[in-house]
Formats: structure tokens, C-alpha cells, sequence
């Protein structure tokens, strides 16, 4: 391990990247190959586990500890080697198709367990690698290769999802807000447990534009409602207000600053965290980012740990010879 | 004055009952009485696949059954000398594998119109003459036992339980046993529940008592010690003798044990017990399905841990796919088979031999993994300690097969030396200079067990082909063809001990072949053969894949050879296909193990044609 | 097809019904046999489709046509046979280890999809099958046959993550309130799309007394929050009542009736549902029984069907001539 | 004065360029023209692995090969006479294919010094000389094209865009061949953007007139149709014509086609295809993976549909647990297996045979399956209708095997007349009293398809063993021997075509035996042989379980029989396990065809040892 301070370059990999040109996904991999000396960590403490997708081509142009692994999986294998390794830093990359199709299941645990990984969900709602069906998050109505008159499922909102699987720490960003995104890494890199990363991204190949909305000049400002922390949660154009039960959008214009939402991403209740994830439909006309959960709970590998080191210290370590011999024996 | 005490030299009994009687729990203790005499024995346990199915009916039963001798013994026996049956249902489950003359003892008391209709008994066999052929014991269990329990205070429920205990005093009795051993379980066993203690102690003590005063059994009979190898034993089930070697091996290896598991019949026992020996700083994941079980412990691997999963035939087929991506990453990784009846759910709780071909090409590609199988009980010990020396020293998926009958039977078992146990230590990559996660140690070809954490020696690797030596992507035609066969030629360089006959007149002409839990049955039955004077040879295969390198050899010496399998002629197949040789395959889909006498007369028709 | 109406009888088949004594899967049955005839449909166009578990078995004892599957996989099951079958009434019977254990991702899905299932998830909060594992929805700390030293494990919420999951039709109730559970089985059926139901159920040898707070006389009254579309949400003591962004419950000592927040189960915004399901901690001290949410939304099966009418109203029914003609052809 | 024209009996040409540069789509016109002319022909497209890896690089380069000749084609041809390179890259991927002697024709604008080091090379090779042994035109395609479209208005990119045509108009001028089809190509493709049109019209006939004009090209070339069985036809990708099978059989059975998939690599297609098709009232079910997307499928079979579900070898791993509810439920299912590179994600784009042996013994259990492949592109018809067949006959999951090469290559078919198509009606259980759900039918053992709907025979079934005739859960030990062997005689006994020997002098001693998408190559390298005189027989295994029942004979009937296989063997380990006969492998595993020349080499190696 070095004591030196680490630059962009040291996490930078001999590999040639080899994304469609355009692709949002240069843009994650720069922003994280920029932000990862910040963490302080040695490169030897920190493993990629991707699935497979485009994104999940991610940690081979990392130099840190990486594995490919197969589509869908990434969560339940990082959850072996984060169990199994608390020193090290795990982050898992995937896609929408590979975190919410295929490996749905193994998302979900994870969060509720709380293991302690980093998953960026690159959301580019289509299959890229195999070259453009549908996804869990594409609209729907969405022609595709898979999908000529049109696709009938009814998207998962991923944030959602995410918080009725118990996470802790739920964050949405852009691939293209490089500041922002970094802003949430490194958020989630101070987070204890699980921590899960929508990031939208563009697939200029199968599916351009898909978050024009919250990425042109022209209508971003207006379409993403800012989540901070104790400030009012609000857009260019839109403030978040209670109505009843519910919450609901004014525009700022008819309303007093005082009565916007304040957001607390430490509310113990996911509950709030859950109606901003309504807020936003596969319209992209309102689109909350930002972290809209993150809160304290133990992580599963810490606690599997002390558990191991509580047993050991009450009952001492094991002996095998005792072992081997305990219950009824007999000489012969 | 006394009865009479008659010496036998072996003796079959089986107990059986609803799954609430407790026939489990009695079967053991009167196992224990037989090991702590010495005798040698081998007990196989019968249950439902319900967990309780209705009180009194047919799918309820539940049994155990006990062959213990004064000599050694390799079965549970083909057919039982005595049966407890505790009511109708046990009586009508079991009285088809009774030979005439055999003792049978029931609970009369349990014998009510209502139990019999519930399992079509027109007439009661009690009266029906049709157990005339047989050395009945009609008791009244339940009714003495709740009369024996009456001044202390407990629910009838609790009292009725109690019969078990009667059963098991009368038992204790008749085979002239003491009855300190059981007495001293019970006190340990309900030590927090004084009234239920008393009721259990004075049940049994009366059953006891029963045995001895009552006109019912005239004699009691005596089973001598088995010449054992002096040592100190205990009784093992396949399941726990599996847990505590992978123990072992992670001892010896100084590898922290990671178990990634889902639960499933009959391999749950591994999870419950190594989540019991937590002190062994073993990590065990109860993971969402199989196949995270697996990516867990492939992870785990990944880091430095010695990574297991263990499931039976619907859990390897799960697993799989991450299993195919373990031979690419080329990790140390232990899958544990334990086989029950298929095809699909098949027969849960019963016994079978039929994954052998699923684990060895049930993944895409050219996929190769090692394979070795537990023979007996004790056996899975030592086999798991091999598992994971072929798995960590050749860096590759390994299978473990064992099956329901070894899982859950059990057998006395000499307790191996600790320092006698291999020394299995690993060495990690160290930190280099540009450092090749695929170039192999030239004698295994194995590859770099690179673990994170260690510097300068970070890499990327994944399920995509890898060029040799670099491990970077590669779609180089010539590159695939030679990492194919290169990963076949480890897993087929990988050493394991020759395979040793069995042939004391050294001039048999048949071949007696098995492989797996067929080992006690074989074995039976070619020590039946030979005690009738017969020649005949006889091998075990433990190391399925590789073969062990004398194999061929030995099936060329054989004109022929006899190969029983649970299955429809799996190994038979490997065998064929490997050495062009005609193999007389016996087969049985039964979910139960092969009884003694009908291999003696499988291999008497091969013998005599 | 058949006019005279059918009885209880009519729907109990001739096996032997095979759970442990006090199951409660024994009142779930009774329950469900007495009320299929109710529905008016044919025994030939129901189907019970479950998984592998105590609570799969369930399929076996009605006399329609079942099919005991595979563990966690009838939601995909079900799902096939409902799409290439609208004409069928299709029930799917699992537990909570095989629909959110290994079979998470398939409920996830099914639910997004709404496809037309009645999925009714047996909550015994345990592996009653293979003797006593914890399960997904195991309280954290219990002492089962997998963690002898207590799971550490969060579990899932059920409710909350099938409103995650885009869930149309979410409903609790518990295996011996006959009553209450042929309600929801009413209101079930009624709803168009997928219909969740959660059903609390005891399992007497692995985890006996896991609900006796909600069923036990003397606490269950205080504890069981009813939901009833329209009417104040309140137990016996307390009453749901807005705090801020945030619910919570306060004596009904405490508060004027009128404070107490009604239930709209149609709610379009699923986050007052959500919100009532996190009122209930493992603790079970207050518990959310009833119909969560219940909202239109067009069936899968309903859309694929009419989007292949459609196509052949339009194109016309395909020509396999034509087709294997079609596209550049020459004549030798 | 106009050129010489040149008569070939036959021509491999290879497009080779970056993903963008349209290398895909200029190959298929230059075939339809072939095939419009009567050429016979076969092509082999090769895409990267990445969608589209950095313009210029090797990763990125995307070749079309096409083979045709004025006689029977069997192959997409060993080494091209012809490699058009649209860059350095597509230069350098691919000249190590190229005989001396061979035309190259590339786009020196593109051989600037930066794309030059994008792919490593020091000098460029238009100037070291290393070209100097192929018949070299660098024509500046690029500007050209740019130059010759000034007057359009469209982007310089788009401008540049249309290279491609400019260089199939140079092509079609050098074989001789009318315009007319390829500009009635682009008027239709590119109706909606005139500009665009214009443009490609435009480069397109420039490219024509630069063949003819320009001092570069002194000939060109003409290839006489081949003689063909008269008919019309049609050019067909494996999988198309898959797709298209599998519409057959839904119109021939009356069965709705139900195809549950989940995209992979190479299998994708046949999702796409059939998605296009919902005109013949198909269910295509996109699933959240290949466990829902087989069990949707099963569920759908079920209900009554032709259940069906397409995938690779990585899917087939974890549809197996699901595969073997289907041959416990005995229902009718389809599994399509696009072999690829494997083992694990291995190379997904590439072609191999390694999946054998997972559709065959991949799942827990006795579990036994059919299993059939298909031998070239238009070949996939006739089996997706075969596959129909027995699934439906025999209510058993049935695997049809097909490979990348096929799947994606293409040749011309001759277009099945559909009243000549076999009768796929099937029979649905009746409404009746006392319903036998397991009640077989004598012939063919296949228990009725008992749909939902149907009054009077509700029942359930499961994955758990079932009794004979009723159904019902049994652990019985004889009834599960029972159906265990009837589940495998059923398989056993399906009724499957004999296989057919080609051998001509009919006292060859040497059978070339194949299977799957290896036809192609065996045929060619045995004409080859037979051409110069050699004598050797040939048999294709089109339906690998059961085995035709004449194959036994067959193999007794020749002393030597070579079998290449893209695997390790696969194949050859069946026969020899089944007919314990001794087979000459010849196994390469590099993720393509085998080249005629090496077979020719292998079988000159057999006949002359
Ligand atoms: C078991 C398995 N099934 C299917 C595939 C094919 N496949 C590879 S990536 C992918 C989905 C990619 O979509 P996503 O996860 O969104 O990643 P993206 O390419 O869009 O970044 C699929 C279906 C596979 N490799 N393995
Ligand atoms: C693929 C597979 N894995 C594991 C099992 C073993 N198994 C059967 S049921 C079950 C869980 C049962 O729990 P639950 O779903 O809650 O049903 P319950 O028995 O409690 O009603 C398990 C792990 C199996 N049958 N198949
Ligand atoms: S296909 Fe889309 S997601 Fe994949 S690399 Fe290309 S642009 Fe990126
Ligand atoms: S184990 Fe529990 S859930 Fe299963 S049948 Fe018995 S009581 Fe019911
Ligand atoms: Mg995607
Ligand atoms: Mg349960």
C-alpha cells in the first residue's frame, strides 16, 4: 500500500475503451477515474464487479481489482467478497437491463441486507450490448428490435424499487453533469451500507435522446428538481408542495418560497423519499436528483463480522481435535 | 429367576411411527447403545417428504432402521429381524420388507377403528391371521405408559409422548443393554423441564421393567462386539462428516471457510451444521437462491476464502451458469452434491445417483470441472478434504457428490488424528512487476491466486475468452482453441490416487465396480459371495474426474465387469465412451440404496452365465 | 361448461390434504374453497399455479386445474399461461421464501407487467418446508436452524415492495380472519390487472406464535390497523394521523376523530400506500390489514391480446405463402 | 474500346471496413445480386463483440464474406480472391487470410499516418513493400465519393457515408453486372430522405464508371449461373429461416406460437423476427430472464400454445432447472440453442458445437430430452418444423440445435411449396369421466395434453414423482423405477428419419460423418476429395437423440469414421459410449467454420495412413 497521493492516471487502465463514440458511458468512466484518488483508498483496496452489458465493461479500464462477471449476478458475487473481505471497497456497475431484468433479484437483497457496495446503475433504458430491445426502464410504448408495435411493460422506477427493497442510501444523476455525479460518488462512498446510483445515460446508438429532457439547455433546468439536503426541493420553474397526503408540483411563480418542501434525506420514514420518486413519470418532465435516501443502518458485512468475532470471543476459537471428538465417542 | 439371554450375531430393526413419535430420536439413542458396545452397525433413517403429514396416515410415517452386529457391518440391512410399529400406518408402511418369522411390536392401543380405516385396514391385522407368520407383540404402549406417568404432573399429551420412551426401555431391555447411557441423555436433553424429565425417565425405566417382569418376551438376546481397529470412534452422518471436513480443510489450509448456500433437502444439515461451528470463523450466507449461493462463495474465492456451495440436483442445475464462469476465472470453488430423486422435484427425501453427468457437462462450452464422490458416512470426511485440495491447488470448480442414503445414514467412525490430517496451505501472488493473471504453474497450470488487497498486482478478469498468460480479452481464433484445451488438460492432469482392487484370490474374472453410496451394498454383497466361496473382484471409484490413471488398466484385466448404479447407467456411459469397453450396467431408480441380495444375484447370473 | 351453481364440495379435490396439525394453510384452503363458487366461474377455467413450499402444496387439494411447479418460478409460469390464455382465471400460490426469496425477481415483474394474477404469498415468515430456515421476511435476530446465533438479515416488507414494484391491486390480510380474507379475496378477483395479496400465516412447528400479537385476543384489537376504503384508518387505540411530510400514529385518547386520515385505496399515487406500510415493524405492534391500494390499470395479457388484434385488423392475418415469398426472390 | 471480360467459375470476396462504414449491408446487395443472377453462393458475416469499438481500431472491424460460383457452394470459401478494405484496420484484421496473388482493393484516404498507428503500423504498408505480392488497387474512395457528391446538400459526414456504395459500384462493374437492382435498392430503402438517396445513386454510379473508365482495373470478371434445381428462391439467414419454421409449424399444428426469450447473442433474431411477424397471431414475450422467459414458455405449452423459447448456450445453463419441469409436466416445449464461443460468456459472437452435451445431460436427474440440429441456414426450416413435430407428437421438450455460423451466414433456398408441408394437427384431451392425466398412449407414450378449459378432467401436476396413469404425487420405489425408464423409452422411441450415406463407389472404407453446421465445410472437402479421385463416404447426424436407428449399421459398415467437431468431442463421446466404437476426432474450437482445406488434409491423413 502507498502513501503517495494517487492521480487520475493511477486508476486509468492500459485498456483501450471501447464504447460507440458519443457514448454517455466515457463520461462515468471519467468522472470516476477523477474522483477515486479522492477516496484516499490504495488501488489494491478497491474491486470492480460489473455483469455484462456495455456499462459492464466498466472496470476493465479501471487499474484497480476487477471482474467481468456474468449478466445479472455482479450484486451476489460482490456480496461474497464484501462478506468475505471487509477491508476492501466493492463498487458494482450495471445496467438496467442487467440490475433490473436479469439480476433483479440479487439487487433487491443486497440493498436489504445492506452490504456494503457502491452500485451505479448505468440507466440508458435499452439493451445496448445486444443491440437494442427494450428494457425494464424503457417507456412504455417504446419501439425497439424486440418491440415493433411498440412495448407494453410498464417501467420500473428504479428509485422506487430501490426503496421498497429497504436501501439506505438511493441516489439519481446524469452521466454528462460531471460535478453532480461526483458530488453523489462521493456521497456514497461515505455512506456505511449499500448504496445505489441511478445514473441516467444516453446510448446515442439504440436509444439517442432518451434523457434530452433533463439534458438540453433548454429544458433541464426546468425538468430537475434539485434534491439537497435542508434546502427546498425545486426546479427552475417547479417547487414541491404537500397536498393532503400527497405532494404535488407548483409552479414557483403561485407559490411562496415557505411553502416548498424542505428535504430531509436523513428521514428515518423512506416514505417521503418514495413520493419524490413519483414525481418523476417516463415523461421526464419532473425529475428529481440528487440523494433522496441516506440513512444510518449496519452494514451486513460488518455485522456478519462482529457476529463471527463476538462468537469467537465468548466461546473461543474453535479446536478441531475437540470438535472431531465432542458428542458420544468410544474406545475400541 | 432371569430369562434366558440368547447371543446373535447381527441384528435389523427398525422403528417406525407418525412423524411426531419421535422414532428419529429413539433410533439414535439405540444406535449410541450399540456403538458404545462395540458393535459394529450402519443406520439409515426414512423420511416423509411432508414435514408432518396427518397423524396416522400412510405419507406420515416416518423410520429408522438400525443393522448392528459383532462383526463388521456395511448396510442398514435389506430386511429388518424386528419392527416397532407405533401404529396402523407404520404396521402397513413397513410389514412388505418383513420376512415371516421376524418380530413384530406394535401399539395395540393405536390399533382403533379409526386409525385403521385411515389406512384402509378392513379388518384389523390384529385379528385377521395375517400376522400369524410372524412373532408378534401386541402392547399397550400408549395406555401403560400414561398409567406409569400418572403421578407426575404433565399434560395426556405430554404422557402419551412419552411412549417412545416405553418402546425404547422394552428394546433396552431385550437386547440386555443398561440403561445408564439413556439416562444420562434424557437428564442432558430436558435438564430445563424437570416434569417432562421425569415423565421420559420413568417411561423408559418402565419399559424396561416390562421387558423383564411381563410374560411377554421370554428371552432376551445379546449382541457381542466387532473386532474394530482399536481407536477412538463415534457416530457420524454423511452431512456432519462433510461439514467438519470442509472444516478441517480450511484449518489445514488456513483458508477462512465461506459457505454460500440455499436451503434444500438433503443438504440443509451442511448449512445447519458449519452455522453451528461459528467459532471456526466460518462465514455462512444464506443466500436469496442457488445461484447467488454460489456467486457468493465464487466472490469469496475471489478474495481469498476457501468458497463452498452445497445443494442437491435442482440447485446444481441453477448454478450452473455461475459454476461455468468459476472454470473461466479459473478460482478454487467447491460445489457440494448432495443427490436426491429427480428428474425436477422428483423425490426430495429419497436417495440417487443420477447428477454424475449433470455436473460433469451441465454447463455451456467446453466447460471442464473435477468430480469425486463420497462412498460411505465417514467417508465424506476425507473426501471433502480432497475436495478442496484439488479445488485450491488446481484453481478449479470441484464436485463433491454425495446422496440422500450417506447424508442422513450414519456409521461409527474412527476419529482421525488431526496432525495426521494433509497440510493444505496455499500461496497467494505476491506483489510484481507486470504481473500475468493467467500464466500457470507449469506442473498444476494452475493459474495466480490473485487476491485483492495485495499491490501492484491489480488486474481485470471475467467470463469473456482470455488470451493466454495476460488474461485480456481475446477473440483470437488460435488462442481460444489452445485456453480450451488448456483448461481441459489441467482438470485432466490433476493427480489423484490410483484406484485399488479388492481381489484376495487374485484370479477372479469378474469385476464388482461401483461408485458413490453403492460402496456398503457392493461391498455386502461381494463379502456374501466370497463367504460362498465365489471369486470375484472388487474396486470403488472415488475420483470420477479425472479417472484415477490405473483405470483403464484395471477394467482391461477384467473380462467383466458389474457396475450398479441408482441411476439409468451414467458412470457405465463415461466408462464406454473412455475406454470402449463393455460395461453390464445393473440399474435401479428406486430412491432407496440397492439391498444386499439382489446384487449377490446380479453378480451370480454374471458369474454363472 | 356448466349452469348449476357449484358448491364448496365442487372445488375440493379427492387428495389428502397433507399439513402438519394446526397449519394455519388449513383455514387459507376452507377459505378459498368457500369462496371460488362465488366467482361463477367454471372449475375448468381456474388454475392454481405455486411454487415448492408447505403453501405450494395448496393447489393440490382444489379440484381445478394446478400445477405444482418449480421453487420461486410460478409468477413467469402463470405469466405465460395468462397471456395465451385470457380466458383463464389464474391464481399463483407461494410463500415467502419462494416468492421473495428465489422467486423475487419473477413477483417484481409480474407485478410492473400487471399481468392478470391473484398471487396470494403465504407469510409464515419462515422455510416450513425444509424445517426452519429463516426466511426473506424473518424478523432480524431470529434464532433458526441456518442462525443459530440470530439472523442478521432486514427483512423485506412485502407490501412496501410491491408498491416499489408498480403494483395495482396490494392487499394484507390473515390466514384464521376468514372473513377479512374472503373479503380481500373478493376485492381480489374483482381487480382487473395483478392483484398482491399478503397473508399472515402460522406456522405452529417452525415459528408458532410469529403473528400472535395480531391474533392473539388481547393484543390483536390494538395492533390491527383497518383499512377500509373511505373510513379513518385506526385500530382499536390508535389512529393514523399526518405529521409533516411524514405519518404516525397517536391514541385515539389523544385526538379528535376527525384528525384521523381516511383511507383511498384508489389513491393514483401509490405513496400513502407505501406510507402505511412501513407503520408495521417486525414488532407487529401495529399492523395494516385490508386493501392498501387498488387502481385501474390495463392488464398485460388484455394489451398483448388486443395489440395482435389490432395488427391483424390492420395488416391483415398472416400469409405464410406471402411470407416465405416475401423479400427478394428469383426464379431458376 | 470496352475491357475484356473475364469468365470465373467462382469467387470469395470479403468486405471488410469499421462497424459505420455499412461493410454488412454492401455485402448483402453484392450477394442478392449474385444470387438474382443465379450464382449459387453462401456468406459469413463477422461482427466485433462491442457494438461499435473506436472508429479505426481492430476491435471495430466488421467483415461480409460471400462465396459464389457458377456450381453447388457449400461454403463461405477458406481464403478470399478478392479483400475490399475500407481502412487500415480492416487491412490489417484481415490480410493474414489473403493468398499471394489475391486482388486487395482499399481506400488509401484512409491510410493517414494517425489511423495508421491506431493499428500498430510503424510504415504504411502501401509503401513497405508488404503488399507487393497481391494484385493492389488503392483507390481514394473517400475524396472521390466526397468530390462526386459536392453538388448534393448533405453533411461532408453523410457525404463520406456513402463510400460504400462507391465501392459496390466499382464491384459491380468488375463482375460485370447490371445496376438496375441495387439503385431500385436504395430508391425503396431510402424513399423518406431524397438528399441521402441521391447521394448513395450517385456514388453508386460513380463507383460503376470509375471501373469502367479509370486505368485502373484492365478486366473484369463474369461467373455463370450455377445449375440449380428450378424452383423459386430465396436468400435465408439460419435464423430467418428458423423464425420462419417456427411460423410453419403454429400454421400447421393450429397451435398459437408462444416464443418466451430473453435477448442473447446469437440467438436475438429470432426474437426480433418473429416480433416482426405478429401478423400470424404470435405471442412474442420478452422476459426479466431466461429462467421466466422457458417457464412462460412451458406455461404457455400448458395452456395449449406451441411453446417456445430461443436462446444461447449461457441461457440454456439456467433454463435447465425449468427444462426439467418440463419433462416431468411431459408437455410439448421448443428450445432453440444458437451455440456460441463458450465456455462461460466466451466469445458471443463466434460460432462453435460445445452445447452438445449440456442439452443432453444438463439437468438434475434422469432427465431425458430430444434433441435435433440443423445443418446449414435454409436447413433451419425444415428442422424448427421437425422440432414441432416432436414436441407435439411426444409432449417432450425438445432441443433444436443451430450455431452463429448458420445463424447468421445465409444461401439461397428454394421456397418450400406450404401444401406440401407435413400435418402438425394435434389432439387435445376431451371433456371425460375419470381423467387419467399420466395415461399413455400406447404408440407413441405421450400422456394427453390436457389443457385448462377443458370440463371434467381438471387435475394438477407437478414436478414431484408422479404414479403411473393418475398422476399423483408417488414415492413409491417401483413406480418411480417405472416412470424413470418410460420418460426414456419414450425419448428412445420417437420415430426420426434414417440417416442417409452419400457414397458414390459405394465400397468407400471411410465415412466423413458430421453434425450441425459442420455440412457445409464436410461436404465441400469431401468433393474436393472425391474430385481428385478419392473414395469416401459421408453422413450427416441431423437428430441426435434418439439417434436414427440405422446408425448402429452405418458405423459397423465402415472400418473408419472421422468426425470433426468444434468441440472437444462431444459427439464422438456418444457414439463411442452407445456403439462402443472407435471414432477418429478431429476437434478445433476457434469460433469459426472449418476451413475445406483442413478437412481435406484430415481425410487425405485417414485414407492414406
Ligand atoms: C445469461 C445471459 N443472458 C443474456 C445475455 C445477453 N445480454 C448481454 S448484455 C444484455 C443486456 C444489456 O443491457 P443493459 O444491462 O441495460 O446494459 P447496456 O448494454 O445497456 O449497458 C443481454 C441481454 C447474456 N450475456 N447472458
Ligand atoms: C431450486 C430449489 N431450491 C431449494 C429448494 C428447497 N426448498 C423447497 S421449499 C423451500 C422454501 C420454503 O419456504 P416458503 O417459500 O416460505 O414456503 P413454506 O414452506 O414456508 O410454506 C426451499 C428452500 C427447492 N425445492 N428447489
Ligand atoms: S451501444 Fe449504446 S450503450 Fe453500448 S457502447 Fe454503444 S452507445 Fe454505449
Ligand atoms: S411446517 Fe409449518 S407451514 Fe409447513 S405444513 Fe407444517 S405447520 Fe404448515
Ligand atoms: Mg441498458
Ligand atoms: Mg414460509
Amino acid at each position: 500500500m502507498t502513501d503517495i497521493a494517487l492521480t487520475k492516471k493511477d486508476f486509468t487502465s492500459d485498456q483501450e475503451v471501447r464504447w460507440c463514440p458519443g457514448c454517455g458511458d466515457y463520461a462515468i468512466l471519467s468522472a470516476m477515474q477523477s474522483f477515486l484518488p479522492e477516496l484516499g483508498i490504495p488501488r489494491e483496496n478497491i474491486v470492480f464487479i460489473s455483469g455484462i452489458g456495455c456499462s459492464s465493461r466498466f472496470p476493465y479500464y479501471l487499474d484497480t481489482f476487477g471482474v467481468h462477471s456474468i449478466h445479472g449476478r455482479a450484486p451476489a458475487i460482490a456480496s461474497g467478497l464484501a462478506i468475505s473481505r471487509p477491508d476492501l471497497t466493492v463498487f458494482v456497475i450495471t445496467g438496467d437491463g442487467d440490475a433490473l431484468s436479469i439480476g433483479g433479484n440479487h439487487l433487491i437483497h443486497a440493498l436489504r441486507r445492506n452490504v456494503e457496495l457502491k452500485i451505479l446503475l448505468f440507466n440508458n433504458r435499452i439493451y445496448g450490448l445486444t443491440k437494442g430491445q427494450y428494457s425494464p426502464t424503457s417507456p412504455q410504448g417504446l419501439v425497439t428490435k424486440s418491440t415493433p408495435a411498440g412495448s407494453l411493460d410498464t417501467p420500473f422506477n428504479p428509485i422506487s424499487l430501490a426503496l421498497g427493497a429497504e436501501a439506505t442510501f438511493v441516489a439519481r444523476t446524469i452521466d454528462n453533469d460531471r460535478k453532480h455525479l461526483t458530488a453523489i460518488l462521493r456521497a456514497a462512498s461515505a455512506h456505511k451500507g449499500s448504496a445505489f446510483i441511478e445514473i441516467y445515460q444516453n446510448c446515442p446508438i439504440f436509444y439517442d435522446g432518451a434523457f434530452s429532457q433533463v439534458t438540453d439547455a433548454d429544458s433541464k433546468e426546468a425538468s430537475l428538481l434539485q434534491l439537497v439536503h435542508g434546502q427546498p426541493i425545486k426546479s427552475a420553474k417547479y417547487g414541491v408542495i404537500r397536498n393532503g397526503v400527497n405532494i404535488e408540483l407548483a409552479e414557483l411563480a403561485n407559490i411562496d418560497e415557505s411553502e416548498i418542501v424542505i428535504h430531509d434525506a436523513h428521514n428515518p420514514d423512506p416514505s417521503f423519499a418514495f413520493a419524490l420518486s413519483r414525481l418523476s413519470g417516463s415523461d421526464l418532465e419532473h425529475v428529481p436528483v440528487g440523494i433522496f435516501r441516506d440513512v444510518e443502518r449496519a452494514g451486513y458485512s460488518s455485522m456478519v463480522n462482529d457476529q463471527l468475532k463476538e462468537i469467537i470471543k465468548t466461546q473461543g476459537a474453535g479446536d478441531l481435535t475437540k470438535l472431531l471428538n465432542s458428542g458420544d465417542t468410544w474406545e475400541v | 429367576m432371569a430369562k434366558p439371554v440368547v447371543a446373535l450375531k447381527s441384528v435389523i430393526i427398525r422403528f417406525a411411527g407418525d412423524s411426531g413419535d419421535g422414532m428419529q430420536l429413539t433410533g439414535d439413542r439405540f444406535t449410541m447403545d450399540a456403538a458404545s458396545l462395540g458393535n459394529d452397525l450402519s443406520t439409515l433413517p426414512n423420511f416423509p417428504a411432508e414435514i408432518r403429514a396427518p397423524q396416522g396416515t400412510l405419507p406420515g410415517v416416518s423410520s429408522f432402521q438400525l443393522h448392528f452386529a459383532d462383526h463388521q457391518v456395511l448396510t442398514a440391512g435389506d430386511a429388518p429381524d424386528v419392527l416397532v410399529a407405533m401404529n396402523p400406518a407404520a404396521l402397513k408402511a413397513n410389514i412388505n420388507d418383513m420376512p415371516r418369522g421376524a418380530t413384530i411390536i406394535i401399539d395395540k392401543d393405536e390399533f382403533t377403528a379409526r386409525n385403521l380405516k385411515k389406512v384402509g385396514y378392513e379388518v384389523s391385522p390384529l385379528e385377521d391371521g395375517s400376522l400369524d407368520s410372524f412373532n408378534l407383540h401386541a402392547i399397550a404402549l400408549t395406555s401403560m405408559t400414561v398409567t406409569a406417568l400418572a403421578g407426575i404432573n404433565i399434560s395426556r399429551k405430554d404422557a402419551e409422548r412419552s411412549k417412545n420412551m416405553f418402546a425404547l426401555g422394552v428394546l433396552t431391555w431385550m437386547y440386555h443393554r443398561s440403561t445408564d447411557a439413556t439416562q444420562a441423555f434424557l437428564k442432558a436433553k430436558f435438564a430445563k423441564n424437570e416434569d417432562i424429565l421425569k415423565a421420559n425417565l420413568l417411561a423408559y425405566q418402565t419399559g424396561w421393567n416390562f421387558g423383564e417382569t411381563s410374560e411377554e418376551f421370554v428371552t432376551s438376546y445379546e449382541v457381542a462386539p466387532a473386532k474394530m481397529k482399536p481407536g477412538k470412534y463415534r457416530n457420524i452422518s454423511g452431512n456432519a462428516a462433510l461439514a467438519y471436513g470442509l472444516i478441517a480443510a480450511s484449518q489445514q489450509s488456513g483458508l477462512r471457510l465461506f459457505l454460500g448456500s440455499y436451503p434444500i433437502t438433503p443438504a440443509s444439515d451442511i448449512l445447519h451444521e458449519l452455522s453451528k461451528q461459528k467459532k471456526f470463523d466460518i462465514v455462512t450466507f444464506q443466500a436469496e437462491d442457488e445461484i447467488a449461493a454460489v456467486g457468493a462463495a465464487l466472490g469469496a474465492s475471489y478474495g481469498g476464502s476457501l468458497g463452498v456451495t452445497a445443494t442437491s440436483g435442482p440447485g446444481v442445475a441453477l448454478k450452473s451458469e455461475m459454476i461455468g464462469l468459476g472454470v473461466m476465472l479459473e478460482l478454487p470453488l467447491i460445489i457440494i452434491d448432495v443427490q436426491r430423486g429427480g428428474p425436477s422435484t422428483g423425490l426430495p427425501t429419497k436417495t440417487e445417483q443420477a447428477d454424475l453427468l449433470q455436473v460433469m457437462f451441465g454447463r455451456n462450452g467446453e466447460s471442464p470441472v473435477a468430480v469425486i464422490a463420497a462412498s460411505t458416512p465417514s467417508d465424506c470426511f476425507e473426501m471433502a478434504v480432497e475436495a478442496a485440495r484439488i479445488a485450491t491447488t488446481y484453481r478449479v470448480p470441484t464436485f463433491l457428490l454425495s446422496d440422500g442414503y450417506i447424508a442422513n445414514g450414519t456409521e461409527p467412525w474412527m476419529i482421525p488424528d488431526v496432525a495426521a490430517l494433509p497440510d493444505l496451505s496455499v500461496e497467494f501472488a505476491k506483489t510484481q512487476e507486470n504481473f500475468a493473471p493467467y500464466e500457470r504453474n507449469p506442473e498444476t497450470l494452475a493459474r495466480p491466486w490473485a487476491i485483492p488487497g495485495t499491490p501492484g498486482i491489480e488486474h481485470r478478469i471475467g467470463g469473456l475468452e482470455k488470451a493466454d498468460k495476460t488474461g485480456e480479452i481475446s477473440y483470437e481464433p488460435a488462442n481460444h482453441d489452445f485456453m480450451v484445451r488448456i483448461r481441459a488438460a489441467k482438470v485432466a492432469g490433476i493427480k489423484v490416487p490410483d484406484i485399488i482392487v479388492d481381489d484376495p484370490s487374485g484370479d477372479a474374472t469378474v469385476l464388482f465396480l461401483g461408485w458413490g453410496s453403492t460402496f456398503g451394498p457392493i461391498s455386502a454383497a461381494v463379502q456374501t459371495l466370497r463367504d460362498n466361496g465365489e471369486k470375484i473382484a472388487q474396486a470403488h471409484i472415488k475420483y470420477l474426474n479425472p479417472f484415477p490413471s490405473n483405470l483403464g488398466a484395471l477394467l482391461e484385466k477384467y473380462p467383466k465387469v458389474i457396475l450398479p448404479e441408482m441411476n439409468l447407467g451414467q458412470l457405465a456411459m463415461l466408462l464406454r465412451a473412455r475406454f470402449l469397453k463393455d460395461i453390464i450396467s445393473y440399474n435401479a431408480v428406486r430412491g432407496m440404496p440397492f439391498s444386499t441380495a439382489e446384487l449377490v444375484e446380479v453378480a451370480m447370473g454374471v458369474l454363472h452365465d
